[in-house]
């Protein structure tokens, strides 16, 4: 039994790290062909760095969405919103304020 | 604690611990909250990188075209990844006893070693290059952001050192086990915040 | 071996709490006695007060009451605990040398760029204030990590968040805090150092730097800083009131939403601070209005300790007038708040006197009536003898009067348009103001002194104070429950808890005061000498940072990492108090309870032989 | 400028004040029946209270030159409408607090009257009050606070028929220097603007951060190096009022004050053509002087034209796009170290680093 469960966790390991490799792959292409418009390569750049990080919490880091891992959970998703509150708004402010400033 | 209270995640301590979750629950949990702390340390200077990264940053001096170069980018990137991945597959040998725990500790240990390496060779060249912090604003939140998440990895390469060295002296007790685990989470967390670094600085400065 | 450890922690207790008043003491001195060297008192006056005085203060009281609240041998980590000390020592011994050697920053307790970069203050002055707050800060951190894990993981058995004591609840929300709202200041100091030391261009005018960035990241660390502050006096003051009426708290699941809502929403409304640096209307009303939202969760409270008085049954004790004193000025201080969140009255109240006198409205009233309230409170709970009344009441009408005294007439000046951090005026319609707020200072100071010889006479009188009981209040959570000094390990059995007001639900019962059934072996942390090293490291550090002295530096930050290995190889060294010890505290103590309760001392106690089913 | 304005603006603050002495006054007398230690230090504290009540009395009426409590202009009189507004409807939850609570403690005192029940700790109708109420107000206010931010925005441009009268300002260490483009004119430290013509500031800094206020006529705004804020204002009243600067910025920011002077038409007129007929020409290197640190006073020993007591003066024209300049300096793609900027005690302009060299 331990060695099937240790068979199935590695092959979660090796499905976390597929996914993130695809997902690595996936921007370094669009940027190094240099054909894709600067606002599309954004996006794509963005979403698969969000999900990128998702899959290295759930694969890597064992977060999910089972019972006993809710506390972990809540206290990665309460820190994001932090995050996002603080590096947005930072971001916001500055940008609202210089804009502002540098006619 | 009972021994059914709920296991923490990522603590692949196995059945040949079961005091050692209870014990580790609280140190797992402080580390998860430092590593929270450490995020949002990480978010500020990602957020004042953004802020710097524009023509009046730059102050006209080098942009991220001239400085960077994307196939060392990915080759760190590449290197930090497989080092997470082996960093997993020693979490499974710890896991279930198996005798390749310290080989694959120190095949991590040999990668982050080289993701710095690189990452030295990527630093050096943009001294050569005139590229300093004391350059301009952008170039001063370069150096504070890249080498902050360099830092750490060497801070882990260290943690993975001494580790090596007490896996040996004092075998799996269940203070290295724990230490272990938790140092898997650093190691794992330092590669999602590179995901941010090579995003926001390699692959957005170049798009 | 207890008595020893015992003695630790009190020898503890006294250091932390010398620091604090020495640390007061010479802020109260700076801020009212001297003018010669004014810019570098506003800035020593502002940094002492905040990072030195009142985080102390607050960690201290957390530190103290939390592991008793919710039945916990000790806080988490009490290794980690005697390092974040260190560390704010560290700081604190920073703002001390910069007395003696060399000067501190004049730039304010904000210390804006470019005003403290490199070409406009080329002296050592900010360095002191940089490497004070950062080191410190890093502390801090620690400090929030260690009580938020300690509230997570430690509660006793049974209960349940819903069941924690509101003072628990709002050191959990101060916690919080500590941990997301540090690293913005550390990394904006550290930004600064590298300006000023490596001529980095974070904050300069020239090439680059965006001094805009300071404030933003200041403020982004600073507001929920001051909510990191107050929010446990606010739990302070929910005990003292629930104690005080005698009555169960009201609204308790209102006051946890409220406090819960407070700690969230202080990171939404930074930008207030700096309304006067010209965002758009649209950026600044957005902040505004998010600010004023805050007042709701706060008014909240304010209305719930009103409705706990209600029905109740009110001795008008010394922690009882600080918090009567606190929610009448308090409100005062809220509505001027209100009046500052809308950026068209911060154009003209900013930076004048108004504002000062509105922080200090909400932080003497909110946090430090509510730290000597708590000190005054949890005394007894820590050396077994209550705080003599008689110049209690003479320091809490002291500091509630020189209070109004100080600084009402400061909001009148500063809607005159006086400036903050004027050392001198010429308009003669501010000096009547002025004279009667040294007045309120002097009376302020006289307050100050109160509290020492309250302090000097309760020693003296300490026979006559002493809290056999363990109880002296009538007090409604567990802390009250065990004997005044707490043994070392607290609890003789972790109790279950079944209510909110556990221990009054207990003493109405019956159930207070038995003896357990079983008592087992306790294993406490050995007391290591890591704090001490890691003061006496930080401290060179720091002062080898501000002067420049490279080798030191370096030294002390490779001990430092050595340290820290060096912990790596120790074992986890405890010490076991074994059962029987504890049965016979616990057994003394519960005999002196009965006693006092003039109950017959022997029905029960000894009906059980709880050390023969002891494990050990 | 009427007393009785300024009169009248102060006793809904003196009320709000003497409000809550007042309130305390009642509840620290509720101490005496209480007994026990507390009814000799309540006598006291009233005794004391009563005393600062009498300091209060005894200040004189606020005077003359008031500020923000007598605006001068619309935007300073809508923000302090704006200030007793909120104040106002704030008051609907402060008030109960002042009042409610003393009566509270009388009534419920140890020994009191009041009914005890010490397990009632719940009313839903109370919750919902306690919640809804400040909601409400809390509503009502941001309603008043973004109509007012939108409003009062101190770079909106002002409606007029008249086109504004363009000022620039460049904040040194420790003065003011005000630019008038459309005149050719500067002046340090004193201004003349006509009434009811609006005025457009663009404001930079040669210094550090400095925050730039006239408080009869609105409030402030930032000045920073490198960066342009702006600060658009209106006067209807003639007379001469204060600015200054209010952010802390070294040795001499308590002097860092200017006078400004609204008149009529003529009287503006008057002021600019005797600066350009009586005023000398700023070159590059009196610029260089001004930006010494020091304030205006401490040049008062040179040959330009004084236009007041006070150590303000004025310059009949200026360098050309001294402003942008200004500005500039800071954009370029080249280090500003201590020795170019003003405001640095390094600070060491060519101009009387020449000088220096001629003495030795």
């Amino acid at each position: 039994m331990t060695l099937e469960t240790g068979r199935k966790e590695l092959r979660l390991y090796v499905i976390g790290f597929a996914l993130a490799a695809t997902l690595t792959a996936v921007p370094f292409a669009v940027v190094a062909s240099g054909t894709v418009p600067r606002d599309v390569s954004g996006w794509v750049i963005a979403l698969c760095a969000l999900l990128q990080a998702m899959v290295h919490f759930r694969y890597f880091l064992h977060i999910d969405f089972s019972r006993q891992k809710r506390e972990d959970l809540q206290l990665v998703l309460f820190s994001v919103l932090l995050l996002a509150i603080m590096a947005g708004g930072t971001i916001w402010v500055l940008a609202n304020l210089s804009a502002r400033m540098m006619p | 604690m009972t021994q059914d209270a709920p296991r923490h995640p990522g603590l692949n301590l196995g059945r040949h611990h079961p005091e050692a979750h209870a014990e580790n629950e609280k140190l797992m949990f402080g580390f998860w909250v430092f590593l929270m702390s450490d995020l949002i340390l990480f978010g500020i200077v990602f957020a004042t990188y953004a802020s710097l990264t524009n023509p009046m940053g730059q102050a006209g001096g080098p942009t991220p075209r001239d400085v960077f170069s994307l196939t060392s980018a990915a080759m760190q990137t590449a290197i930090l990844l497989l080092s997470s991945f082996t960093f997993g597959l020693a979490s499974l040998a710890l896991k279930y006893r198996q005798p390749s725990l310290r080989a694959w500790l120190a095949v991590t240990l040999l990668l982050g070693l080289a993701f710095l390496g690189l990452e030295l060779r990527d630093l050096v060249q943009m001294v050569a290059d005139g590229a300093v912090p004391q350059r301009s604003g952008w170039l001063s939140a370069f150096w504070v952001l890249v080498p902050l998440h360099g830092l750490h990895v060497a801070a882990g390469c260290l943690w993975l050192a001494v580790m090596l060295v007490q896996v040996t002296l004092f075998g799996l007790t269940t203070q290295v086990s724990t230490r272990l685990a938790r140092l898997s989470l650093f190691w794992h967390f330092l590669d999602v915040v590179w995901i941010g670094v090579f995003s926001v600085v390699y692959l957005g400065g170049l798009a | 071996m207890y008595i020893a450890l015992a003695f630790v922690m009190m020898a503890r207790a006294i250091a932390e709490a010398a620091v604090m008043r020495l640390q007061q003491a010479l802020a109260l001195d700076g801020g009212f006695l001297s003018e010669a060297h004014y810019a570098e008192l506003f800035s020593t006056h502002g940094t002492i007060m905040i990072f030195f005085v009142a985080m102390p203060f607050v960690t201290g009281l957390i530190n103290i009451v939390v592991p008793l609240q919710i039945g916990a041998r000790d806080v988490s980590f009490p290794l980690l605990n005697s390092i974040s000390l260190a560390l704010t020592a560290v700081g604190a011994a920073l703002m001390m040398v910069s007395l003696v050697i060399g000067d501190f920053s004049t730039g304010g307790w904000t210390g804006y760029p470019p005003y403290t970069g490199i070409v406009f203050s080329p002296g050592e002055g900010p360095d002191y204030w940089i490497w004070a707050i950062t080191l410190s800060s890093v502390g801090t951190t620690l400090t929030g990590i260690n009580f938020a894990v300690t509230i997570y993981k430690e509660r006793a058995p049974g209960m349940s968040f819903m069941r924690m004591p509101m003072f628990t609840w709002t050191a959990l929300c101060s916690a919080i805090l500590m941990i997301f709202a540090l690293p913005p200041i550390t990394a904006a100091c550290v930004m600064l150092a590298l300006d000023r030391y490596l001529d980095f261009h974070f904050f300069t005018s020239d090439l680059g730097g965006n001094m805009m960035n300071f404030a933003n990241l200041f403020w982004l660390f600073g507001h929920p800083e001051v909510y990191l502050l107050i929010l446990p006096a606010f739990g302070v003051f929910s005990e003292v009131i629930a104690t005080f009426s005698g009555k169960r708290l009201y609204g308790y699941a209102s006051l946890v939403a409220a406090t819960m809502c407070i700690a969230v929403l202080s990171f939404t409304v930074w930008v207030h601070h700096f309304f006067t640096m010209g965002g758009s209307p649209y950026l600044n009303a957005v902040f505004g209005a998010a600010t004023m939202t805050i007042a709701i969760p706060t008014g909240v409270k304010i209305y719930d300790w009103m409705a706990t008085m209600y029905r109740g049954r009110i001795r008008l004790t010394v922690p009882m007038v600080y918090a009567l004193g606190f929610m009448m000025l308090f409100v005062i201080g809220g509505l001027t708040g209100i009046q500052l969140a809308n950026p068209t009255i911060s154009y003209q109240v900013h930076n004048t006197l108004f504002l000062v006198a509105h922080f200090h409205n909400m932080l003497v009233p909110g946090v430090l009536f509510g730290m000597l309230a708590g000190y005054t409170y949890w005394f007894p709970k820590v050396f077994g003898f209550r705080l003599e009344d008689r110049w209690g009441y003479v320091a809490a009408y002291g500091w509630i009067l020189g209070f109004m005294l100080v600084f009402f007439p400061l909001y009148v000046v500063g809607l005159l348009g006086m400036t903050r951090r004027t050392y001198d005026y010429t308009t003669a319609a501010f000096q009547p103001w002025m004279i009667v707020s040294a007045v309120g200072a002097g009376v302020v100071l006289f307050a100050f002194a109160a509290l020492v010889i309250q302090l000097v006479r309760s020693i003296q009188g300490r026979s006559a104070l002493a809290d056999t009981t363990g109880d002296p209040w009538d007090g409604r959570s567990l802390e009250w429950s065990i004997p005044s000094p707490p043994p070392a390990w607290n609890f003789a059995v972790l109790p279950e808890v079944k209510d909110r007001d556990d221990f009054t639900r207990q003493k109405e019962g019956g159930a207070a005061w038995n003896p357990a059934a079983q008592y087992d072996d306790v294993e406490l942390p050995r007391n290591r000498a890591v704090g001490v090293i890691v003061f006496l490291t930080g401290t060179l550090l720091g002062f080898a940072l501000v002067w420049h002295v490279w080798w030191m530096a370096a030294a002390m930050l490779a001990m430092i990492v050595a340290l820290v290995i060096w912990i790596g190889f120790q074992g986890i060294s405890t010490e076991t108090v074994s059962a029987a010890r504890v049965y016979s505290v616990d057994c003394d103590f519960l005999a002196r309870k009965r006693a006092a309760l003039g109950k017959s001392a022997a029905s029960g106690v000894n009906t059980v032989d709880p050390v023969g089913r002891a494990r050990a | 400028m009427s007393r009785t304005t300024t009169i009248g603006n102060m006793t809904g603050f003196d009320g709000m004040v003497f409000g809550a002495r007042r309130a305390f006054l009642h509840w620290s007398s509720q101490l005496r029946p209480i007994g026990g230690a507390g009814a000799r230090h309540a006598a006291g504290l009233a005794t004391a209270t009563l005393a600062s009540a009498l300091l209060f009395g005894a200040c004189p009426a606020l005077a003359q030159d008031l500020t923000f409590l007598d605006p001068a202009g619309p935007i300073a009189r809508s923000e302090l409408d704006h200030f007793w507004r909120i104040a106002l409807i704030s008051s609907v939850a402060v008030l109960p607090v002042l009042l409610l609570l003393p009566l509270i403690v009388w009534r419920y005192r140890a020994g009191g009257k009041g009914a005890f029940r010490p397990n009632w700790d719940y009313s839903r109708q109370l919750e919902i009050t306690m919640w809804g109420v400040p909601i409400v107000i809390v509503a009502i206010l941001s309603v008043q606070l973004v109509r007012n931010t939108l409003e009062l925005d101190p770079y909106r441009p002002l409606a007029s028929d008249v086109p504004p009268l363009q000022v620039d300002v460049v904040a040194l260490n420790w003065k003011w220097l005000f630019l008038l483009p459309e005149y050719g004119i500067a002046s340090v430290d004193s201004l003349t603007i006509p009434v009811d013509r609006p005025v457009e500031f663009r404001l930079t800094s040669d210094s550090t951060m400095q925050s730039f206020m006239v408080p009869a006529l609105a409030g402030q705004i930032y000045v920073m190096p490198g960066m342009e804020t702006r600060q658009n204002l209106l006067a209807d009243r003639q007379g001469l009022f204060v600015g200054r600067n209010t952010q802390f910025n070294g040795p001499g920011f308590a002097g860092q004050s200017f006078a400004l002077q609204v008149t009529d038409t003529a009287g503006f007129e008057g002021w600019v053509s005797r600066l350009r007929q009586d005023g000398p020409v700023m070159d590059e290197a009196a610029y260089a002087l001004l930006a010494t640190p020091g304030t205006a006073k401490d040049l008062s020993g040179m040959r330009w034209l004084a236009l007041d007591s006070g150590g303000a003066f004025g310059f009949a024209a200026y360098p050309d796009g001294l402003f942008d300049r200004v500005r500039q300096r800071y954009m370029t793609q080249l280090p500003v170290g201590p020795a170019e900027q003003p405001g640095s005690p390094n600070y060491a302009p060519e101009g009387a680093r020449q000088k220096d060299s001629q003495h030795d």
